[in-house]
């Protein structure tokens, strides 16, 4: 059985509902994130798994056994804050033993520990530094080696990143990763950035309003969203989503978009089964979308160039096709203003249903 | 815009000059309220003019250090110094332990807390005349003390004249600023700990820290600036204890047993009319606390966390 | 026509020289991006641009006027600060008519042009609540109608999106974008994060402790970045940055970075005519590092797979040569093993050669 | 088990509790119990009076008045009438003057940095050093300048040594409030004055409130200096109820009586402001 199973957790505070019904597990060595924008009650899952919130209901099993009424210190986990949380009174080495310290653990028992751990983390040359005056990236491991020193049999994070500035988040993600593969706990992530979870996260789990909207391998939430919110929510820029129409005509199946239409004869029994009504939405990445300058796919859709997003290596260009605008991701030879033709890889298409939400393929 | 308001905007963005400008009435105040009577303190204290002598004190002439030379040999003004020494350094750590023993009791959620601590911050909102009054109602000879509490604890008629004993009498005035401070260091106390951030004392829970752990270990280290800038200022304020004393023993009785340092200096300057003779004392008392304000002054500079 | 042009500003604060001869000019209705790790003094150099701070030396000119002695209220400047200018004490409406009534217009009038403008950023909704009921996002959006309503010539953004959701701030940029767009507004933006920086500016300018490094078009500061500081700052993952000596053996001259060399002999005149010794520092940006199974030709470097990150459309692989690590954006379908073998190509055409102790550009392109 | 010891630390808890509150309101009870009782029980330890009167407190108007029957050779002339109003006119004009100049200061403290250290240690000293030090010269200086017991004398004194209080207390409420706010609506073209006026005063109300309220305190309570600079046209509560005590002996009624009443408005005012008491109380300085 695996090291953390959440079943069917539910949080109320008074009469809001913070998490709705959340389930999920974490194996072994397994790092799962749980993902969403603020307020999507991922943190308050967090603080049930670490024992802070108490759940309304539901249950929550470390190594199979039930820890609903195990309080924090006796559940075996680490917990690191969103603002690291370090004891800024006390010196590193302070920081690191205070765990073992509160557990009255023999003295040299103890430095032994420190050191080692210490080492593992690069820490061993400010170990008597006082927490006050560490860079950033120390406090991270600080707070990391702070509670891995107690050999967790789960470490949770809450957004450890989510005040840092850009640059140095880059830098400090994948120093988190590079931990994470040398400690091999299984952990719970927790973070706004789509793009932290997919570095970070073995699995990921997306949360949206208190549920869990799809939880899956990073690549696998990334080609095969199961909702419109994750479509939407994973991947930079965002998916270009498109209200159409399904419509029959002359032997004919198409998505009728108002400005386009894109034939699907191919798939129209599936969507027809799947789909509650002729209302969808059709999805497609803007690095999905192909264009040029001349027209040479019959199909291809007529748009103008808005404006580009430069990104350095590639660019993201917006653009207005009829009245509704769409993003292209790619490197190409064209500037603003300029008339282009869009082509579609029906392959790479997403098409969900309007009123649910869900994806039909 | 017109020319006279076009003039402050611009003032306005000359930091130093419209900085100054703000300060002025400030300055003036004390200029004219504090720094002239200081250097009045300072002439007086040269001279020995006494207002019956006949003379302005202005035009009194310079005696050079005879006030001083007397202070040096006052052992009236040397008692009233130790005495206040004493004063504060037993009041203020009872107090301050006091404080910290009912911050204990408050911690964590129980029924009727909002109104206890209503209750226990009552004595701080007391004018200190009102408390020198009801703490000499009450060590009357017929009052509460000897009537109700003592008679409890030894049974029979004691009956002991508190005012009349020196040690007593004073025992007394420093109940009466104990029960009025130690509120304040509560309040203090309390609400440095209550703003410990909540994820530090929950990473020192998760950690495998009892409440007692995280409060010997992480709350209470952390206001330790907080407190000692407490202390220092309940200390300073401790030592000019003066309203208490008039009402309670007549600004210093028995005799001159429970006299501090203020009620010395009053009694100079208005009873004795000896106002060249309180001025130098008062200089040396100033230059003192100089000294200790500003070994005070770091603590108090820097603001805690 | 509203441009901006400064010569030569400095400002102290506190013994702490924070903006060092800053020049620069932007176009009439550009969007001028100033981006810079935090402390490089973008606030400062926005606040003085405004008038809210006094400069120590040097010209602001507004068109073609020099405004350094005008009040911040006569520079017709709008600005939106990373702390919301929204008042908690009064509504979204109060807050965005303030300025208006400040100007002394009619009730009517107030209302029919916050309306307008709240229309425009969609924050009708918002009108009647108190600031405390917004989101980080809402707030933004309501001080930036606040600005907005005044329709100033000139708009400075410092950090608006600083503190909001990642996802969030992705669509406001573009919003942004597209407001300048449609405003014909000149705007100066400041930002720590390089990926803004370069999605929306039309020009930026690369800050580095109260120094300008490079001002240029955003595919510029990527593809020629001036200094070994613009080629770090600009691009995500960041620039590998190698130490090397160039040095001569057999009548080859070549870059030696004691785990790999590369030879250059053809460019060596280049090289030391720009150089101002023989330490330099290699560059090469992930995406023009190539990875394989097996070596592609006699330059390849040998390396070991370190580390894997995905990134939806891409991978992010570390490999280790040597004491070197380089870091290489690869293909989703990458799938070398972590401690495997693999083998670097690196484009020649992509290099870029920094002197170590000045750390400006020598040459870019090593063919 | 473990309930056992729940319940007994949550016995002990209360016994502790009422323990304090009984060594914190022991004074306070016996005070009201002595202001209902007539003469003849001043003396005994009951604490609910047999025969309660009002006398006490109409005596403190109208001294004429017998107290629970008996007419007192030693009532004081004087009611408490006018002393009552010298406290508070003296207490609120010297508060009005302390938080006007305080607010400018502390204004330019946040917000420009003006004065300096010496400003800071300034006002940390009049703070710190007894009042008594001053007695001596403040007699001189206001005999010669004629200001002896008059109105003047005292707000002026009170408006500059309260005046700490009020810069401490402001400037941390103005340093809450970012400058880009103010920033924002001078661009928009408001004169500074209209920001201070309209922005920053209406965001630090309570502030001003809280300082004024605290001041109000302090110049009501205050005693060294009412005492020295009043002879008989500026009696302040304070002084009449150390004139009380010494001067007339035995009146533990209306004096515990006169105690209440100067008590209540400050008892009122406190709990007001209990939140902002320690910012007062230590300056500012511990949050």
């Amino acid at each position: 059985m695996a090291k953390l199973v959440v079943r069917n957790l539910r949080k109320l505070f008074g009469d809001f509902e913070a998490v709705k019904d959340v389930s999920f597990e974490v194996s072994e060595r397994e790092t799962l994130c749980l993902l969403g924008p603020s307020g999507c009650g991922k943190t308050t899952t967090l603080r049930m798994i670490a024992g802070l919130e108490t759940p309304t209901s539901g249950y929550i099993y470390i190594d199979e056994v039930l820890v609903n009424d195990v309080p924090p210190q006796k559940r075996g986990i680490g917990l690191v804050f969103q603002d690291y949380a370090i004891f800024p009174h006390m010196s590193v080495f302070d920081n690191l033993a205070f765990g073992l310290k509160v557990r009255r653990t023999p003295k040299h028992e103890l430095t032994a520990r420190v050191d080692e751990t210490a080492r593992l983390l690069g820490l061993s040359d400010v170990l008597h530094k006082s927490a006050k005056g560490l860079g950033l990236s120390e406090i991270q491991r600080v707070a990391i080696g702070r509670s891995i020193i107690l050999d967790p049999k789960i470490l949770l994070l809450d957004e450890p990143l989510s005040n840092v500035a850009a640059k140095v988040r880059e830098r400090m993600r994948g120093e988190l990763k590079r931990i994470q593969k040398e400690i091999g706990i299984a952990t719970v992530f927790v973070t706004h950035d789509q793009l932290e979870a997919m570095v970070l996260g073995d699995r990921i789990a997306v949360m949206k309003d208190g549920l869990i909207e799809q939880i899956a391998k990073p690549d696998e939430i990334y080609a095969h969203p199961h909702t419109l919110f994750v479509a939407d929510f994973i991947g930079s820029p965002s998916m270009n989503l498109i209200e159409c129409e399904l419509l029959e005509k002359e032997e004919r199946v198409f998505l009728d978009a108002k400005d386009f239409a894109i034939d699907v004869i191919k798939f129209a029994e599936t969507i027809k089964k799947k789909a509650t009504g002729p209302e969808l939405i059709m999805g497609i990445r803007p690095e999905d979308l192909s264009m040029s300058k001349k027209k040479i796919d019959p199909k291809a859709i007529r748009g103008e160039v808005q404006f580009i997003e430069s990104l350095g290596s590639s660019s993201i260009y917006h653009l207005r096709v009829g009245q509704r605008p769409l993003l292209v991701k790619g490197l190409l030879e064209v500037e603003t203003g300029d008339k282009v033709w869009v082509m579609f890889d029906l392959k790479k298409l997403h098409l969900f249903d309007k009123k649910t939400e869900v994806a039909i393929w | 815009m017109s020319t006279a308001l076009r003039k402050i905007a611009e003032w306005s963005r000359r930091p130093k000059k419209f900085g100054r400008l703000l300060m002025l009435p400030l300055t003036i105040v004390q200029n004219f309220v504090l720094i002239i009577p200081f250097g009045i303190m300072i002439f007086l204290s040269f001279t020995t003019w006494h207002p019956l002598a006949g003379v302005e004190w202005w035009q009194a002439p310079i005696a050079g250090l005879p006030n001083f030379v007397k202070a040096f040999a006052d052992a009236r003004f040397q008692w009233a110094l130790i005495r206040t020494v004493i004063f504060v350094a037993t009041v203020v750590p009872i107090e301050f332990l006091l404080g910290l023993g009912i911050t204990l009791l408050f911690l964590g959620e129980f029924r009727g807390k909002k109104i206890f601590t209503s209750i226990v911050l009552y004595p701080m909102m007391v004018p200190l005349i009102v408390v020198g009054l009801s703490f000499f109602l009450m060590f009357q000879d017929f009052g509460p003390v000897n009537l109700i509490i003592l008679k409890a604890l030894f049974g029979g008629e004691t009956m002991i004249s508190w005012f009349l004993d020196p040690t007593l009498a004073f025992l007394t005035i420093m109940l009466a600023d104990i029960w009025q401070w130690t509120p304040l260091m509560f309040l203090i106390v309390y609400s440095g700990l209550v703003s410990v951030p909540q994820r530090l004392i929950e990473a020192a829970k998760v950690l495998g820290a009892s409440s007692m752990q995280i409060l010997r270990r992480i709350q209470l280290p952390l206001i330790k600036p907080l407190i000692i800038v407490a202390l220092i200022i309940r200390g300073l304020e401790a030592f000019k204890v003066f309203d208490t004393v008039f009402i309670m023993t007549g600004a210093g009785g028995p005799g001159t047993a429970t006299e501090t340092i203020s009620a010395y200096i009053y009694k100079l300057a208005i009873l004795y009319n000896n106002l060249s003779y309180a001025a130098a004392v008062s200089l040396i008392l100033l230059v003192a606390l100089a000294l200790v304000t500003r070994l005070a002054i770091k603590p108090l500079a820097v603001k805690p966390e | 026509m509203v441009k901006l042009k400064l010569i030569k500003v400095s400002k102290k604060i506190r013994k702490e020289q924070v903006l060092r001869g800053i020049t620069f000019e932007t176009g009439d209705k550009e969007l001028f991006v100033v981006a810079g790790p935090p402390g490089a003094g973008k606030t400062t150099l926005l606040k003085i641009i405004a008038g809210l701070v006094p400069l120590d030396e040097g010209e602001v000119y507004i068109g073609d006027e020099l405004v350094n002695y005008k009040l911040p209220a006569e520079r017709g400047i709008g600005m939106v600060f990373e702390t919301p200018a929204v008042y908690p004490n009064r509504t979204g409406f109060e807050n965005i008519a303030f300025p208006l009534k400040v100007k002394g217009l009619r009730d009517a009038e107030i209302k029919k042009r916050v309306y307008e403008v709240a229309e425009f950023l969609q924050v009708t909704h918002l009108l009647d609540r108190k600031p405390h009921t917004y989101s980080g996002g809402e707030l933004q959006r309501v001080a930036l109608a606040r600005v907005l309503v005044r329709s100033p010539s000139i708009l400075l953004l410092d950090e608006p999106l600083k503190n909001l959701d990642a996802k969030i701030r992705e669509r406001m940029r573009v919003e942004l974008k597209r407001l300048q767009r449609e405003f014909g507004i000149t705007m100066i933006f400041t930002t720590h994060d390089q990926l803004e920086a370069v999605a929306i500016g039309d020009r930026i300018a690369v800050m580095n402790k109260g120094v300008i490094e490079q001002v240029d078009m955003p595919e510029r500061t990527y593809n020629f970045p001036k200094t070994v500081f613009v080629g770090r700052f600009i691009g995500s993952p960041s620039m590998n940055l190698v130490d090397c000596t160039l040095r001569e053996t057999d009548g080859r001259w070549v870059l030696d970075t004691t785990e790999f060399s590369i030879d250059v002999t053809h460019l060596k005149d280049q090289i030391l005519a720009k150089s101002t010794g023989p330490e330099l520092i290699l560059g090469t940006r992930p995406p023009d590092v190539s990875v394989a199974e097996r070596p592609l030709s006699e330059q390849s470097i040998e390396a070991v797979l370190e580390l894997t990150e995905a990134l939806g459309s891409e991978k992010i692989a570390e490999l280790g040569v040597g004491r070197v690590i380089l870091t290489a954006l690869v293909p989703p379908t990458f799938d070398i093993g972590i401690g495997e073998k693999a083998y670097i190509e690196l484009k020649r055409e992509k290099l870029y050669l920094f002197d170590k102790k000045t750390e400006n550009l020598i040459i870019c392109g090593l063919t | 088990m473990a309930r056992m010891e729940q319940m007994l630390k949550l016995v002990a808890r209360y016994a502790l509790l009422i323990v304090t509150i009984l060594w914190t309101l022991g004074p306070v009870i016996w005070m009201i119990s002595l202001s209902f009782k007539p003469p003849t029980e001043w003396y005994s330890p009951n604490i609910i009076p047999q025969r309660p009167i009002l006398d006490n407190y109409v005596s403190l108007f109208i001294s004429t008045v017998p107290i629970g029957g008996t007419y007192f050779m030693t009532s004081i002339a004087e009611a408490i009438t006018r002393p009552f109003i010298n406290s508070l006119i003296i207490a609120s004009l010297s508060t009005i003057f302390a938080v006007l100049i305080g607010f400018l200061a502390a204004y330019g403290v946040s917000r420009y940095r003006a004065g300096g250290t010496f400003t800071i240690f300034f006002t940390l000293l009049t703070r710190m050093i007894p009042g008594a030090t001053f007695v001596a010269p403040l007699m001189v200086y206001y005999a010669t300048l004629r200001l002896l017991d008059t109105y003047q004398a005292l707000i002026l004194l009170y408006t500059a040594v309260t005046l700490t209080y009020s810069i401490w207390i402001l400037k941390g409420f103005i340093d809450e409030v970012p400058a880009e706010w103010e920033e924002a609506a001078l661009l928009e073209g408001a004169h500074p004055w209209r920001v201070v006026t309209q922005v920053t005063i209406p965001l630090i109300k309570g502030g001003i409130a809280a300082s004024a309220l605290f001041i109000f305190i302090l110049n009501w309570t205050e005693f060294l200096f009412a005492l020295v600079i009043s002879v008989t046209q500026i009696v302040t509560l304070p002084v009449q109820i150390s004139m009380y005590a010494s001067a007339v002996g035995r009146m533990y009624g209306p004096q515990a009586a006169l105690g209440l009443i100067a008590t209540i408005p400050m008892v009122i005012i406190g709990y007001a402001i209990q939140k902002h008491l320690i910012t007062g109380f230590t300056f500012g300085r511990v949050r």
